[in-house]
């Protein structure tokens, strides 16, 4: 095991290889070989992950801790007693996470080569993504909370730069995509903010930043023994043999009444730990878009397409989910800070999906649908269903990143039967311009906008077909992917609420059952305003389905949110990936060596002009990622043949071998029937609300329209008006304050009226008082002054002019007094 | 009486033989023709070379003449060799200047070189008499030689106002010396310090009044304020050449007197007994008259520099920063009033002078650091200088980095050693002064010295930002003499300020123990 | 030798002729009369020095006398040279016309 | 011990022979003088290499010496007296790297005075490395007074329209301060009998513990401690001394800047450490609580007040007085992490703010504005310019990975733990990493992202492209977007587009602050384990004076 986890180092140095490739040698390359070899570094990295996956289980999930080469100390000081190495962990929980982030990531990466044909920055924008693939990584295979805060930070970069992508759009949209670019780093940050005092308390409460230090076995819920510790050796001044920081509070909490010392003051180790947990929250509420820091993904939709999908969907915006997993040790340790992570979440959800109601920008609903379910599993997690947060997190990944591609593809739809559209009005318009950037001479159209869409079934049946079983996913419908994980949560919520007695288990019950429904509800209002009907625009009439490199990811992620809820039900892991793989690779060859099958999706539609051909570069591409896919089905299949073997598990079962507290699974037929009710029952409501037309006159929603809903829909619409109580109260204040302190404090009166009035002006003054009045005046004129009045005493008849030289003659004589004074005084003091 | 062995007219051989040079050059100029002047020049340059060959060879020496009026030692030395170099400087910098302002007259040369020996004598001066002689010696010729642009007005103006009051304060001087005389009975400066160390006066009253009339009188000639009034006049109002010369000789003689005084004479003038001493115990004890001095100093240094702030006018400025300068090396004289009492261990106080000595090493240095550094000042501001006497305003620098590099860096470095920055001689002086003041307990004299010279590095500043940092004409008549002798006076402060031990090494040997 | 007349008279004679000088230097406004003021300074002085050589029975203050007085003399020389060249440059010996410079 | 150590020397005086060879070229060869100074400083760089390669990082003292007399008076000697620690290996080694910076980045930008310039800016070369070295106290005042003056005229002479006032702002500043540490190194000399900073520390730790301690009186350390603190307060700058900074920093050529901000202000934090540290431990614990409180004002004031700048240079400027209020930070955490983060920043922060202000020169170069306002979507037009911008704005707010993060991180850590600061500490120092996310973010924003600017050609005042009926921002769209596209696609042809590329010393020295900054931001241990011995040695001396109660417990040391 040793040996094959030895290769998680290339999990994240293959993803960083191909960013670096494409940086240097992307301007020479074409666009084909762009994607390939982006995809292709995705593609090895999950197919390690694959492998590391098979090789783990072989050995009994035991947890491995892996040095990099080279790079074996990072920040490392004796002195200090600090040694945070570049170390990372392969565990089932890390496994997880790297098989989603590369999994998706790759499909996505596919994707996004057909999205992003005939942009001018095509190559950085896959050096960007796979940038993001790698940060992503270290966030999840490092093996203390620093490389975590690596990743963490980092991939908040790379979603930076990739909303900012198109910074230069014309209309001011630029500028817009720039600020929502900044926007989202800032808040992150300040998420960061809370995360980094959190890794402070740990370093000063436990000495390390470890999750655990190598060898040393995880104990799970208190049951098994703390495993001796490995003492390393050398005398380099870092005290060894400690433990990593939760097997050291598992010990703590054990032995009880343990104060830490933190220089200037004593707290009591829970205290410490509800602390920590409590930034670390800050840290969740940032990445993972909860209350109150939630307020940049939205925005965050600036970005293509591709980008919403995988950093603002699937993967990087459950990194907080991921932290809290990981740090169950310490939430268990934590019930307060537990049960406001809970709160928070169910809160979040509900409020998101309360706004998602009122969008009408097809990529704003799913962004404030992706808020919403990320409060479903940091509520889950909270409540203590780590597995059940990540099951969600796992199925979410597939059915959401499945909504924002069939987004991307419909918008991508719209822009090109715009353009369709336009150039048969205008044909005077020859000039064939194509992307995204350069649409700058025609009229603004909004082609995210869902009232310009409508009726889009009929023009893009692949991309309809799996919108739809997303939009069933997403919903909870029975059996899809997430049916199981929505009520794998809702279970833990019951459990919690009526079995623990847990006052926040009511009331994550509670805001999570209203979530579910409002969840059903704006899903089908969006599928009413962008599939059903009749196109509204002429974009939408003139839409055309996209090319296979996009809508093949739709297959095999709508594939993924039918079967993904098998994880989790007890036909076995391995089962599951047997299946999932199988599924595909069958997908690709379906796809590309049988065309009649692909006329078979895509013939209904209109008459399709020209298929895109197979071009080598992109042959390479799907057998590049059917290869590695191939891969890691045939290793999974092919290591029990080879003598090793494991059990049928469940995602459960599979990940209480890294995370401690996991508890087993809840299957509550009455809330799952309670739950499917409710989700069938929003369909249903919105089904008879938005028929016949979804909108009314002036392209105005029909709870628009009702007064009874009417201020209710304003409200969604209005987000509820956090960016405005946010710019009333943060930003605004902010920026007046920056001001005043910048312009009147620090240059009017510090630099300008305090220097120059203060220090130039008194000085300038004291030299002109001390030279003018002084010198030449107190002394001088005074001098004169009462030369005169001697003069005029000793001569009464003559009048005296100015003269200097009696002046300093009367000056010298002030001198002689005073010197005489000063020497006599003493002696007449005596 | 007359005991010729005790005159040792040897030891006087230094100023005596720029004295009788000038003598002679004083006969033989009459055959100079007019405008074969440079005969004169070299003759006068020659007899400079001369006496400082003689104070070289007898720079080691140790020795008294004329009965202990007269003393040869260390410090004579090196205050011959500053006296020596800058008068050198200003002979070699004054013709160019005379020569095309036209008052290219021949008895400039012997004036000066008279007034130099005046100097030379100060600085032996073992007697009050002498000290008298010497001050008048150097007096006189300057009194001559401000007067030297006739007939302009300004210049004789100034030549007026230095003669009655240079007259007025030795009124003050000799009457001082009459007190002195009549406290003490005795004139000799070693006598008197035998006697006030004994307590054998009439009246503290009648001794502290002729201390203070005495540093009224030396006081005017160093321009320690309030007796600094005449000097920007005289200086604004002099021939540059003169005011260069003046600025560096009348400093160095007035402080060679005043450090003499009271280094020699009175470093242990206190009122009333020494306090009493435990065995083993050192204290420190202030001579009576250091808070005069260190009140004169601090007036002087505040009002020197503020004041020059407010100066358009180089010379002006240089005048005042001159009376700045004046304010530190009193800074050193009021540090050499602290002096140590130890008790052996039978409780018997010891006197140790050591601070003194540690306080007029520093001021020597200082004074070598600041006579190059001056008089290079002079010379660059009357290269800038025209025929007329016009051209002295600091506006007219601008731009003289741009056309005369050379002089501009020289006046930069002579500003940057007149604030005190490192490397420069003025920092070395500064540093000696300061830490002789901090050791002799004078924190707050130290404070406002350190302070002050922030102040002063605004006017500074000034004519670097003007020569440097500002458009102008620059123009500057920089004949090879004169640039010379600039490069020399940079190479000089930068040695200084570089190698100290060039000059720490001179004042090593001056110590107060040996004559006495 | 007792002295005749007590040397504190003496003192107190030249301190009070000192003082007429130093007046003198301040009210007038003729150079050659200040000049004259100044010499009666100096004489002052050499009154106290010939009255203290009495008093310490020494030659040193009377020795002194003989310098000041020379020195006086040379003094005199260059201050009516002085005099004189401003006066053929003013026609006014009025100190207080003296303000050609300010600063 | 033999203290002959002649390579120290080498590395010392190499930067004055550049200037004598300056000075015996012709003043009018100025193609060579460019090159021989390029050359000079990198021999420098090799032989302060050559320098590190001798260095032994596991020893405390001092090593690497040179000691030999200068001059004495009377019982007071005053020593030559030069040597390297851990902490200062890496700022001479710094003060190195950045001089080569800022001489490739002048090359082709400084047609003025060329001799005069590069003479100044090696000569600041000298006295900076010259202020590393010195532990001779007289030395160290001579070097850290030297390094004022050519600074004093790389901003007057070179320097843009406020030249004067900034140059003699600078200089008095930096002087007042400097000149009561005169006072206390003179006090220091007198009373200890020595200027040699390691005999007098030697003195100091020797008294620790004595009743009376190494002082005469509590308040005479005070004042002491202050007339050093003063002096290094204001060159850092620690608010509220920081007025002098942006003039400077504004006003200053770029290469300047790069210098001012590279390694001129680390001489201030250097001493904090050296001599506030080493030499006043006692009155380091007892004021350290006051000191980061302003630290942290200075944190959180200095990065408030960027965010409103509308000047880059300005924006970097103040930026610099937030980044050195985690150095004070750090600096006064008095524990190793908090001592160790502090002198990597200083480095970071030589290397970062370095690379900023070598950005906004290479802006400044080519639109000859430095208002923010007047920017625009440069990474458009200059990619690779503004990748690699990109990347030293990243390192400058402090983003893993790079070498920002790694010091700030350290000191933070540093702080939290510190057994004189504390959590609530680094709480607020937090925030600054926040804040400066805003003003950089802020910057970046307005000046390489958002639609692209063309300048107008034509002179007067800055608007957008030319559009032919003068469209407005935001209405008259078509003729406005027809404007745009028209100055998009021709940039280059009328009036020129201003952007040209990087020639190739521009881009040298960005893709050497680059490389720096990933290899110290990726692999810091080195640069950690020069200074180990060293941090450790001081953080041990100064725990000697935190009183036992407060003293921090780490876990691991039970």
């Amino acid at each position: 095991m040793e040996v094959i986890a030895s290769f998680v180092p290339l999990v994240v140095i293959l993803p960083f290889a191909g960013a670096l490739l494409n940086l240097f040698l992307g301007r020479y390359l074409s666009e084909k070989l762009i994607g390939a070899l982006a995809t292709t570094a995705a593609a090895l990295a999950f197919a390690v992950a694959a492998v590391m996956t098979v090789g783990i289980t072989a050995h009994g999930y035991e947890a491995v801790v892996v040095n990099p080469p080279i790079l074996d100390s990072w920040i490392y000081i004796p002195s200090a007693a600090i040694d945070i190495p570049w170390q990372m962990r392969v565990d089932t929980l890390s496994l997880t996470m790297m098989l989603v982030v590369t999994g998706v990531g790759t499909l996505i990466h596919l994707y996004a080569i057909g999205y992003m044909h005939g942009d001018p920055r095509f190559a950085r924008f896959f050096v960007y993504l796979n940038l993001f693939l790698g940060f992503m990584l270290i966030l999840v295979t490092g093996n203390n909370f620093l490389m975590m805060f690596v990743g963490w930070e980092g991939v908040g970069l790379c979603s930076f730069l990739l909303i900012g992508f198109w910074f230069d759009k014309k209309h001011g949209e630029g500028w817009k995509n720039s600020n929502a670019a900044r926007k989202a780093f800032i808040v992150n940050r300040v998420g960061d903010f809370g995360l980094l005092l959190a890794i402070f308390l740990i370093f000063w409460t436990y000495g390390t930043l470890d999750y655990y230090k190598p060898n040393e076995v995880l104990h799970i819920g208190g049951e098994k023994a703390a495993a001796d510790v490995l003492v390393r050796e050398g005398g380099d001044g870092i005290a060894h043999g400690q433990k990593g920081v939760f097997a050291q509070t598992e010990a703590w909490l054990a032995e009880g009444g343990h104060i830490v010392s933190f220089g200037v003051f004593e707290l009591p180790f829970e205290t410490v730990v509800t602390l920590i947990t409590l930034f670390m929250l800050i840290g969740v509420t940032g990445k993972s878009a909860q209350i109150p820091l939630f307020v940049w993904l939205p925005d965050a939709m600036a970005g293509p397409t591709p980008v919403s999908a995988l950093i603002h969907a699937a993967t990087m915006v459950t990194a907080g989910v991921y932290l809290i997993t990981r740090n169950s040790v310490l939430y268990h340790a934590a019930p307060l800070s537990a049960a406001l992570v809970t709160v928070v979440g169910a809160a979040t959800a509900l409020m998101a999906g309360f706004i998602a109601l009122g969008q009408w920008d097809i990529k704003k609903v799913l962004a404030y649908s992706t808020v919403s379910q990320l409060g479903f599993m940091v509520a889950a997690v909270g409540i203590g269903g780590y597995a059940a947060g990540m099951f969600h997190l796992i199925t979410h990944a597939f059915f959401k990143a499945l909504l924002f591609l069939g987004s991307g593809s419909v918008i991508h739809a719209m822009e090109h039967g715009h353009h369709h559209a336009h150039a048969h009005h205008e044909s005077e318009h020859g000039e064939e311009s194509h992307g995204h950037a350069d649409h700058a001479h025609e009229e603004a159209f909004d082609p995210q906008d869902m009232r310009n869409m409508g009726g889009l079934a009929r023009r893009m049946p692949i991309t309809f077909v799996t919108y739809l079983i997303g939009t069933l996913a997403l919903a909870g419908i029975f059996p899809l992917a997430g049916f199981w994980s929505k009520d794998e949560i809702l279970g833990k919520a019951f459990n919690a609420a009526f079995i623990d007695g847990k006052l926040e288990g009511f009331a994550m019950l509670g805001l999570l059952l209203a979530a579910a429904g409002f969840t059903a509800f704006y899903m089908w209002r969006q599928i009413k305003l962008v599939f059903l009907g009749v196109p509204r625009t002429e974009a939408a009439a003139a839409a055309t389905e996209s090319s296979p490199s996009m809508t093949i990811p739709l297959l095999v992620l709508a594939a993924l949110s039918i079967f993904g809820g098998a994880l989790n039900i007890p036909l076995g892991v391995n089962s599951v990936l047997v299946i999932g793989v199988l599924f595909i690779t069958a997908g690709f060859w379906l796809l590309w060596a049988l065309p009649s099958v692909r006329l078979f999706f895509i013939g209904r539609a209109e008459p399709v002009t020209s298929l895109p051909s197979l071009k080598p570069a992109f042959r390479l591409i799907a057998l590049g990622s059917a290869a590695a896919f191939m891969l890691s089905g045939a290793a999974i299949i092919l290591v029990p043949s080879l003598g090793a073997s494991y059990p049928l598990e469940t995602l459960v079962l599979w990940l209480e071998h890294s995370v401690p507290y996991t508890k087993g699974l809840t299957l509550n037929p009455f809330l799952a029937i309670l739950a499917l009710g409710i989700g069938i029952g929003g369909i249903l409501l919105a089904q008879r609300v938005y028929s016949p037309a979804p909108l009314a006159e002036g392209n105005q929603d029909v709870l628009e329209i009702r007064p009874d809903t009417r201020p209710a829909f304003q409200l969604a619409n209005a987000k509820l008006y956090w960016d405005e109580t946010y710019g009333r109260l943060i930003e605004q204040p902010y920026n007046r304050a920056a001001a005043w302190l910048a312009h009147k404090l620090d240059w009017e009166f510090w630099h300008d009226r305090f220097h120059h009035t203060v220090f130039r002006d008194f000085y300038k003054r004291a030299a002109d008082f001390i030279a003018t009045p002084v010198d030449r005046g107190a002394i001088d004129q005074g001098f004169l002054r009462i030369g005169r009045a001697v003069a005029q005493a000793a001569a009464r008849l003559r009048t005296v002019q100015t003269g200097y030289v009696r002046t300093y003659v009367f000056t010298m004589l002030f001198g002689v007094v005073l010197v005489m004074l000063i020497l006599l005084l003493p002696l007449l003091r005596q | 009486m007359l005991d010729l062995g005790g005159m040792n007219i040897g030891a006087t051989f230094p100023a005596l033989s720029l004295a009788l040079g000038a003598c002679i050059l004083l006969i033989v100029d009459l055959s100079v023709p007019k405008e074969r002047k440079e005969i004169t020049l070299a003759l006068a340059l020659i007899g400079v070379g001369v006496s400082f060959v003689v104070t070289l060879l007898s720079l080691g020496e140790r020795s008294t003449a004329f009965m202990g009026m007269y003393i040869a030692d260390a410090f004579t030395g090196l205050m011959n060799l500053i006296v020596l170099a800058a008068t050198f400087i200003g002979l070699l910098i004054a013709y160019d200047y005379l020569q095309r302002t036209g008052m290219n007259r021949g008895e400039y040369y012997p004036l000066l070189l008279m007034s130099a020996a005046g100097a030379m004598f100060m600085a032996s001066a073992g007697d009050l008499v002498t000290l008298l002689i010497a001050l008048e010696l150097l007096s006189i010729p300057l009194y001559v030689l401000s007067g030297f642009r006739r007939p302009d007005l300004r210049s004789e103006e100034s030549a007026m106002k230095y003669f009655l009051l240079g007259a007025f304060s030795s009124g003050f001087l000799v009457y001082g010396i009459a007190l002195m005389y009549g406290a003490l009975g005795t004139t000799n400066l070693g006598e008197i310090f035998a006697r006030v160390q004994a307590e054998q006066y009439v009246s503290p009253a009648l001794l502290l009044i002729g201390t203070a009339l005495l540093l009224v009188g030396l006081g005017f000639k160093v321009a320690a304020v309030p007796f600094h009034l005449w000097t920007p006049d005289v200086y604004q109002g002099a021939p540059t050449p003169v005011t260069a010369y003046m600025s560096v000789t009348a400093k160095v003689g007035g402080f060679a007197a005043l450090l003499r005084l009271m280094t020699l004479a009175l470093p242990t003038f206190t009122i009333g007994a020494l306090p009493e001493v435990a065995p083993e115990q050192t204290i420190l004890v202030h001579a009576a008259w250091q808070d005069t001095v260190a009140i004169l100093a601090a007036l002087t240094m505040i009002l020197g520099n503020f004041v020059a702030i407010a100066q358009r006018d180089i010379k002006r400025l240089l005048a005042y920063s001159s009376i700045a300068h004046s304010g530190y090396l009193m800074m050193a004289v009021a540090a050499a009033g602290t002096f140590a009492v130890t008790g052996d261990e039978f409780g018997t106080p010891i006197l140790s002078l050591s601070i003194a000595e540690e306080a007029l090493r520093g001021a020597l240095i200082y004074l070598a650091a600041y006579a190059f550094t001056n008089i290079g000042a002079f010379a660059v501001g009357m290269a800038v200088e025209r025929n007329d006497a016009t051209g002295t305003l600091l506006d007219d620098f601008a731009g003289l980095g741009r056309t005369q590099p050379l002089l501009a860096g020289g006046m930069s470095i002579f500003m940057l050693s007149l604030i005190g920055i490192p490397l420069t001689g003025g920092f070395v002086g500064k540093w000696f002064v300061f830490f002789s003041t901090l050791n002799a307990g004078l924190t707050l004299l130290a404070l406002i010295g350190v302070l002050t010279s922030v102040v002063s590095a605004y006017y500074y500043l000034r004519v670097i930002v003007k020569m440097w940092l500002e458009y102008g004409e620059g123009e500057a008549s920089a004949p090879p003499r004169l640039t010379g002798a600039v490069a020399f006076c940079t190479v000089a402060t930068l040695i200084i300020g570089i190698l100290p031990t060039v000059v720490a090494s001179l004042a090593e040997g001056v110590t107060l123990a040996l004559l006495r | 030798m007792q002295p005749a007349v007590a040397t504190e008279y003496f003192v107190v004679l030249s301190a009070v002729l000192f003082i007429m000088g130093v007046l003198g230097v301040l009210v007038r406004r003729n150079a050659i009369m200040i000049f004259m003021s100044v010499e009666l300074m100096l004489n002052a002085a050499n009154l106290s020095l010939v009255a203290f050589a009495q008093q310490w029975s020494n030659m040193g203050g009377q020795l002194i006398v003989f310098f000041v007085i020379t020195i006086a003399a040379a003094e005199v020389a260059v201050g009516l040279a002085l005099i004189v060249a401003i006066f053929r440059t003013k026609k006014s010996i009025d100190i207080d016309e003296l303000n050609a410079m300010q600063g | 011990m033999e203290k002959n150590d002649m390579l120290i020397n080498v590395v010392l005086f190499s930067p004055l022979v550049g200037i004598v060879l300056l000075l015996i070229m012709g003043q009018r060869r100025e193609e060579r003088i460019k090159w021989v100074a390029l050359v000079s400083s990198l021999v420098t760089l090799a032989f302060s290499l050559v320098l590190l390669g001798a260095f032994d990082p596991s020893k405390a003292e001092m090593q690497l010496e040179n000691l030999g007399e200068w001059f004495s008076l009377g019982n007071y000697t005053v020593s030559y007296y030069v040597g390297v620690d851990g902490l200062s290996i890496l700022l001479v080694l710094l003060t190195a790297f950045i001089m080569p910076l800022a001489i490739l980045f002048s090359l082709y930008h400084v047609k003025e005075r060329v001799r005069l310039y590069y003479s100044f800016l090696l000569l600041l070369e000298f006295a900076m490395i010259g202020v590393f070295v010195a532990q001779d106290l007289f030395l160290f005042y001579v070097f850290w007074e030297v390094s004022l003056v050519p600074m004093y005229f790389l901003v007057g002479i070179w320097g843009s329209e406020q030249r004067i006032y900034a140059a003699v702002k600078f200089f008095l500043y930096t002087m007042a301060g400097s000149i009561l540490m005169l006072l206390a190194i003179l006090w220091m000399g007198n009373y200890f009998g020595t200027f040699n900073v390691m005999a007098i520390k030697a003195a100091v730790e020797a008294a620790a513990g004595t009743p009376q301690g190494a002082f005469p009186s509590a308040v005479t350390e005070l004042l002491l401690f202050l007339g050093f603190f003063i002096a290094f307060a204001i060159k850092v700058p620690i608010w509220p001394l920081h007025s002098w900074l942006p003039d400077a920093h504004v006003q200053a050529p770029t290469a300047g800047s790069v210098i001012l901000a590279g390694v001129l202000l680390k001489l201030g934090t250097y001493g904090l450490v050296r001599f506030n540290l080493g030499l006043f431990p006692q009155m380091s614990v007892t004021l350290a609580p006051i000191i980061g409180v302003l630290a942290i004002i200075g944190i959180i004031y200095g990065a408030w007040v960027s965010y409103a700048q509308t000047d880059v240079k300005k924006l970097v400027a103040y930026s610099s007085i937030s980044h050195l209020g985690f150095v004070v930070l750090g600096i006064f955490a008095l524990n190793a992490a908090g001592i160790s983060g502090a002198t990597l920043q200083m480095v970071n922060h030589g290397i970062s703010t370095g690379g900023l202000f070598l950005m906004v020169g290479m802006l400044y170069e080519r639109r000859h504005t430095k208002a923010i306002d007047a920017f625009g979507g440069v990474w458009k037009v200059m990619p690779v310019f503004s990748g690699l911008a990109l990347v030293i704005t990243l390192s400058s707010m402090g983003l893993p990975g790079l070498n920002g993060f790694v010091g700030e991180f350290t000191i933070l850590l540093g702080t939290a733990g510190s057994p004189v600061l504390g959590v609530l500490f680094a709480f607020f120092g937090t925030i600054g990493v926040i804040l400066a996310a805003v003003y950089l973010l802020y910057m970046w924003n307005k000046v390489f992202m958002g639609e692209y600017r063309a300048p107008v050609a034509e002179h007067g005042a800055f608007a957008l492209a030319p559009a032919a009926g003068g469209g407005h921002e935001g209405e008259g769209e078509d003729v406005h977007a027809a404007g745009e596209a028209h100055g998009h696609d021709n940039h280059g042809a009328e009036g020129g587009n201003p952007y040209t590329p990087l020639t190739w010393n521009e881009l040298t020295a960005l893709i050497a602050v680059v490389i720096a900054a990933f290899v110290i931001g990726l692999y810091p241990r080195p640069f950690f384990g020069y200074m180990d011995a060293s941090v450790g040695a001081t953080a041990a001396e100064l725990a000697r004076y935190i009183p036992a109660d407060a003293t921090a417990q780490s876990i691991q040391a039970e």
